[in-house]
């Protein structure tokens, strides 16, 4: 057990720090610091390009496919530099760490072909049609269907939720393709291009006023055939192979974000007086000790070899993060007071705390709610039995 | 000794419900959310044709001199539909000028504020200047101040009647969070203003008004979350099954449930402590106002989180009930600050 | 909606609090301020007595039955002036909340005449058989069987939490009569002698090292055939009947017995100096919040007249007050710091506070757990479907 | 980075888990809780059988100087069974004699430490005073102080070593709540004591390892409850179910492993930040002493709560698990006194 990084390390962490700040204060200047997923979308798309033009688009990739075959402790690194020199997130996200990792694993040579360095290249946008309406954390109520005909996938029905949407050029979606068929079974799992008669994409306005999330409408959408990945009836597989990679090196990336609310946070306390509250200092010193704790569960998750038993950080992770953001988007209105009641500027439009308030309510509901969480820990991690299905 | 209500209490909080469920329905208030923040025309009706505009205004100036517990029914009900109107300012303002108020004060505004022709609301700010009977200086988060055409300002132990158009006043009004009751900022400068006659007894009883009517309209918005809450997870299903079937699920709803009943007990114990001129009023207040809000807001919070994906969107009502629950826990002092002088009057100051 | 007392009532407070302080101060000041149920039981049979004697024993009841007939108010006043004299909880408390309103309700003119007066004169001291080991919190699981033989019921089975058994003189018991039912069906409600053979009490000690809870082993235990109440097959209807009694006004003199828990923490709390401490000074005033709403909730809920709708006061106490003193525990040894782990005298046996630390954890235990009392306002006052039962 | 056990690590990890659950029974704990709280047939087997003792002492003197992170995969494991043996001193005192003694003192000690032979504890108090090497004043809380044959106190700076059996000081030990581990008070008057080489050396490494250990020991104590628990909740039926497949009851669960998860990174942080000397070793000891006593409590609790009316008997091991729970949270500092510490270093001083 050791936390230290290695000399070798250290250096790497120097060059991809001085790389970032360099753009970050050069010719990216104009994206550093923004905090949601929606701003300045086009700019961002060619930020993925320049990420992939000097190799940092996705480090822990193999090398034949645009990555590095980066070590855990560089992927570790660099997701915590990139996040230090105020870059914001990565609006192919999803396409690298999901989409890309699901191809690797499950695709065949020729889908890895096809996808792969586009996704790598920052040329190709993906984005995750898993939800449904009346679904909701339920995946395998799924009820869009897919059918070939003539040589093609159609697909008919309804995704919510689908982050980024708008800006994407493909999203993969789990679909009915076996008639007849419940719950998990009979779903398949497809890339489709978003750019098509059949799709048509509305956003979904949110409590803050963003419209990040949308609802995707599939009217006879198309696909080629060999955009189904796996097998038919393989959906249900996949997209949990999926969600595991949802708890990657990434993480890391996303807690250095929390660090700089964190850090918004002690600063207006230290500013406002607030930060000599006690009862502020104890909820600020519980909000530190609940982010290092995020960071070496996140590590423990990481390090951990040993597949054969279930791993409790990485099983309670989601849930760990996402209801101390909750907290977090509480005490930063707390420590501003009734002036965190009031926009800036003359929209309805959120400086960083108050929109952390209103949208970390999101962070305990999306990717499984707190609800599912529970269940799936009592299940999977302390073998309770299964909650019985209705019907 | 008996605490449950009378039949006319009943009757006017039925009255108070039914009226809000019909007029401050969800499209008229995002309506004034995209304006000004003021449902006029639930507003008009409220004062006009239902006549509740006097309820806690002497008879003799147009009222009808109802109590703390009546008047509370009422902001329940204005709260269970986050209506945007200004009854706070009401509830503040009508009792200030009523308790505090020389005769040619109360019989120039009261009857206006009972009719709803003139909109009050109030503010105070330690620093404020009294100079040859202008005003100066500067008072933030003055609720609905926006639309208000009467102030009552305070340095915390003077008070002044202050009309909206005059001369030397500015009036701002930032975006807020909680869009039904926007909160203005006032800056004066030398500003012509009437001192109330005895200002310590209209702070008193503003302030005592001002706490009821936040407290009971928390009740009210925390109700109405579980009930909307309820009747979702009796419809909604998932993984087969009514939502509402899941322990985990029902137990959530229970301990709002648990809440809330306190929450009600608070708002009555301190509406009818008021009334009676009791002397557990004032612990009264402060547990009413810090317990009603953060029941609220806990029930708010419930409410998105219980809907799933769709409680956090625009379009449902969660939201309207979330922004409000954290603006009324910001009103008129913390939980934190009422708890403290709970404390105070337990334990005395700290060393 | 009135919270003030009349003149008469405030008159009838002087009554009730002159008399019970002389007797407090002179022939019963031996039994003054004991917070332990068990604690020299023989004196407080001479006290119901006493009480009996000058018609305080159960002023609720008619005064054909020993009562008279009081008000609310006049109840409410003598349970909150009973405990603010410091006299200690009443051993005969079963008998005269539970046993005697259920025989006042439920029995025939001869077993009101044959129980009431004993219990009114606290010469018939009660106790509670429900619980069952395996049981636990679902009275519809009783397993302990009775049958009439030779014109007796005889009863053979295991009672627990059976608490103060071993000073009582009857036991009421929740029995199957109906061979091969199930739930709440079959069950009948009979009033057994503990004298006898066929019942043996073994003390449960407890976590805190008292033992005032008993298991209660019937073996061919017997009882007259006119000790059933209503009719075979009516032990659950009478059974809820009498938790319906448990809330009434008796809860107002817990509530006193609280406060003098809370005034006890406040007082250490001074005397300490933790009362400078505002994470402290938040957690008193917030207990004494609790407290008082407990007041009026409870006073809510006797003041309803309204049966026709679900009390929503009345059926989230339990919960309440339970939680409520479980988290005055946990305050009570935080305000005495380490100090609180001692035990002053030579032996296991905790003061007030650290008693109330450790026998506070059955409060929500006892009477219906927590969990149980969450499906019961959910189910029975939010319209929630039921839970379904296994098998 | 490698945030995992090494092979060596897990080995150990897995010795002590099952020399503790074959030792340290619930009827041995029982026994010593009746006696002195002392298992002294489980220590004496650690100590030599299993060579444990010597965990933290340098292999000069008859220990296997292994790390922070060995010694608390140990400290957990006697926490599962609440062991009623004096590990909390050894760790304390026999890292602050290695840190802090003289060449004379260690050898003295040391070996005998390890060996068993001398059972070791500690206090502090800054009334404490030194004259011409006679130490006087009262040390209260000093744990397992009634068995103890040695034990360095501190007035805050510097550290002397005084024997339990010297002239002038007295043990008295109350009965304790927790009689898995009793707490003396030690009253000196005048009694010899040898003053630590290193006083500020061996207080911080022995104020770092009694912080670790107590930390780990309700880790191990809080798995302890929830796997019991889990065991109950597959077996017990109620309603007609096991009580296990009850969403609610489920969702306590998951609410123990999830702090639980919190708990296990927080002990191993902190022993690899102590090991690796990194700068993170104070604010990692703060977090990982509050963060797992309050974990332990709240499992302890929900223990209890999730066994029903079982779980609040004599009888059942949960109130051994509660009780060690509460004083993990009262020893060596409350959590709201770490916390204040973690706050001063992220806010400074408060004004």
């Amino acid at each position: 057990m050791k936390l230290g990084f290695s000399k070798e390390d250290e250096d790497f962490r120097s060059e991809c720090a001085s790389w970032l700040n360099d753009q970050m204060s050069g010719e990216f200047s104009d994206i550093k610091g923004i905090t949601t997923l929606t701003e300045k979308a086009e700019r961002r798309k060619e930020w993925e390009q320049q990420l992939a033009a000097h190799k940092w688009s996705c480090i822990g990739w193999p090398e034949e496919w645009g990555g590095r075959g980066a070590s855990l402790a560089q992927q570790v690194i660099f997701a915590e530099e990139y996040a230090r020199a105020g870059v914001p997130g990565r609006v192919n996200h999803i396409g690298i760490e999901l989409a890309g990792p699901t191809i690797l694993t499950f695709g065949t040579d020729e889908q890895k072909k096809r996808f792969l360095p586009d996704i790598a290249a920052g040329k190709t946008i993906f984005c995750q049609g898993f939800s449904e309406p009346g679904a909701g954390s339920d995946l395998a109520a799924v009820r869009t269907k897919g059918h070939v005909e003539n040589g093609e996938w159609v697909v008919n029905g309804q995704k919510i939720w689908t982050s980024l949407a708008h800006i994407s050029d493909w999203i993969f979606v789990v679909t009915r393709t076996e008639e007849g068929t419940q719950g998990p079974k009979g779903l398949s799992f497809l890339m489709m291009p978003i750019d098509q008669e059949g799709i048509e994409i509305r956003g979904i306005e949110q409590i803050n006023g963003d419209a990040e999330f949308n609802e995707t409408f599939f009217t006879d959408a198309k696909c080629a055939e060999d955009s189904l990945i796996g097998a038919p009836g393989d959906g249900w597989k996949i997209a949990m192979g999926l969600l595991a990679f949802e708890r990657g090196v990434s993480t890391l990336g996303q807690q250095m974000a929390f660090r700089n609310e964190l850090d918004e946070i002690i600063a207006a306390a230290k500013s406002n007086g607030s930060s000599n509250d006690p009862l502020i200092r104890q909820r600020i010193a519980k909000a530190e000790i609940g982010l290092r704790l995020m960071r070496y569960g996140a590590l423990r998750m990481l390090s951990n070899q040993d597949h054969s038993k279930v791993d409790g950080a990485a099983l309670t992770y989601k849930i760990q993060w996402a209801t101390w953001r909750r907290g977090l988007g509480e005490l930063g209105m707390d420590v501003l007071g009734q002036g965190g009641e009031i926009a800036e500027g003359g929209e309805y439009a959120w400086n960083t705390l108050p929109n952390l308030f209103l949208y970390s309510r999101a962070d305990t509901i999306y990717g499984g709610t707190n609800q599912i969480q529970r269940n799936l820990i009592a299940e999977r991690g302390l073998g309770m039995p299964r909650e019985p299905r209705g019907k | 000794m008996d605490f449950a209500f009378t039949d006319e209490q009943a009757m006017i909080a039925e009255t108070a419900q039914q009226f809000f469920a019909e007029n401050a329905t969800s499209s008229r208030t995002r309506e004034a959310m995209a304006a000004d923040g003021f449902d006029r025309a639930t507003w008009q009706s409220f004062c006009q044709e239902l006549g509740l505009g006097g309820l806690l205004v002497p008879e003799e100036f147009g009222g009808s001199a109802l109590g703390m517990v009546d008047f509370a029914t009422v902001a329940e009900a204005a709260g269970s539909q986050v209506a945007a109107i200004p009854l706070h300012g009401l509830a503040m303002i009508g009792s200030a000028i009523a308790a505090g108020g020389s005769d040619e004060q109360k019989s120039k505004w009261l009857p206006q504020l009972a009719s709803g022709d003139v909109v009050a609301s109030g503010g105070g700010n330690a620093d404020l200047k009294s100079d040859n009977g202008g005003l100066s200086g500067k008072i933030e988060f003055v609720p609905h101040g926006n639309i208000a055409n009467l102030f009552i300002l305070s340095d915390g132990s003077e008070a002044w009647i202050v009309e909206a158009d005059a001369d030397g006043l500015s009036v701002d009004t930032p975006v807020t969070m909680d869009q039904t009751r926007p909160q203005a900022t006032l800056t004066l400068s030398n500003v012509k203003a009437d001192p109330l006659a005895d200002g310590a007894a209209a702070l008193n009883i503003g302030k005592a008004a001002g706490w009821i009517c936040l407290a009971a309209e928390a009740l009210g918005g925390a109700q109405a979350c579980l009930d909307r809450t309820c009747e979702y997870a009796k419809e909604r299903e998932q993984f087969g099954r009514a939502i509402g079937s899941f322990q985990a699920y029902k137990h959530r709803l229970a301990d709002m449930m648990i809440e809330i009943e306190q929450a009600r007990s608070a708002v009555y114990w301190a509406a009818c402590a008021i009334d009676e001129g009791s002397d557990e009023a004032e612990l009264a207040l402060h547990a009413a106002k810090s317990f009603c809000a953060d029941t609220f807001f806990k029930c708010a919070g419930d409410m998105i989180q219980l809907h799933g994906g769709i409680g956090f969107t625009w379009e449902h009502d969660a939201h309207l009930f979330f922004k409000r629950a954290r603006s009324i826990q910001t009103m008129m002092q913390s939980g934190n600050w009422h708890r403290e002088e709970i404390a105070t009057m337990i334990l005395g100051e700290a060393a």
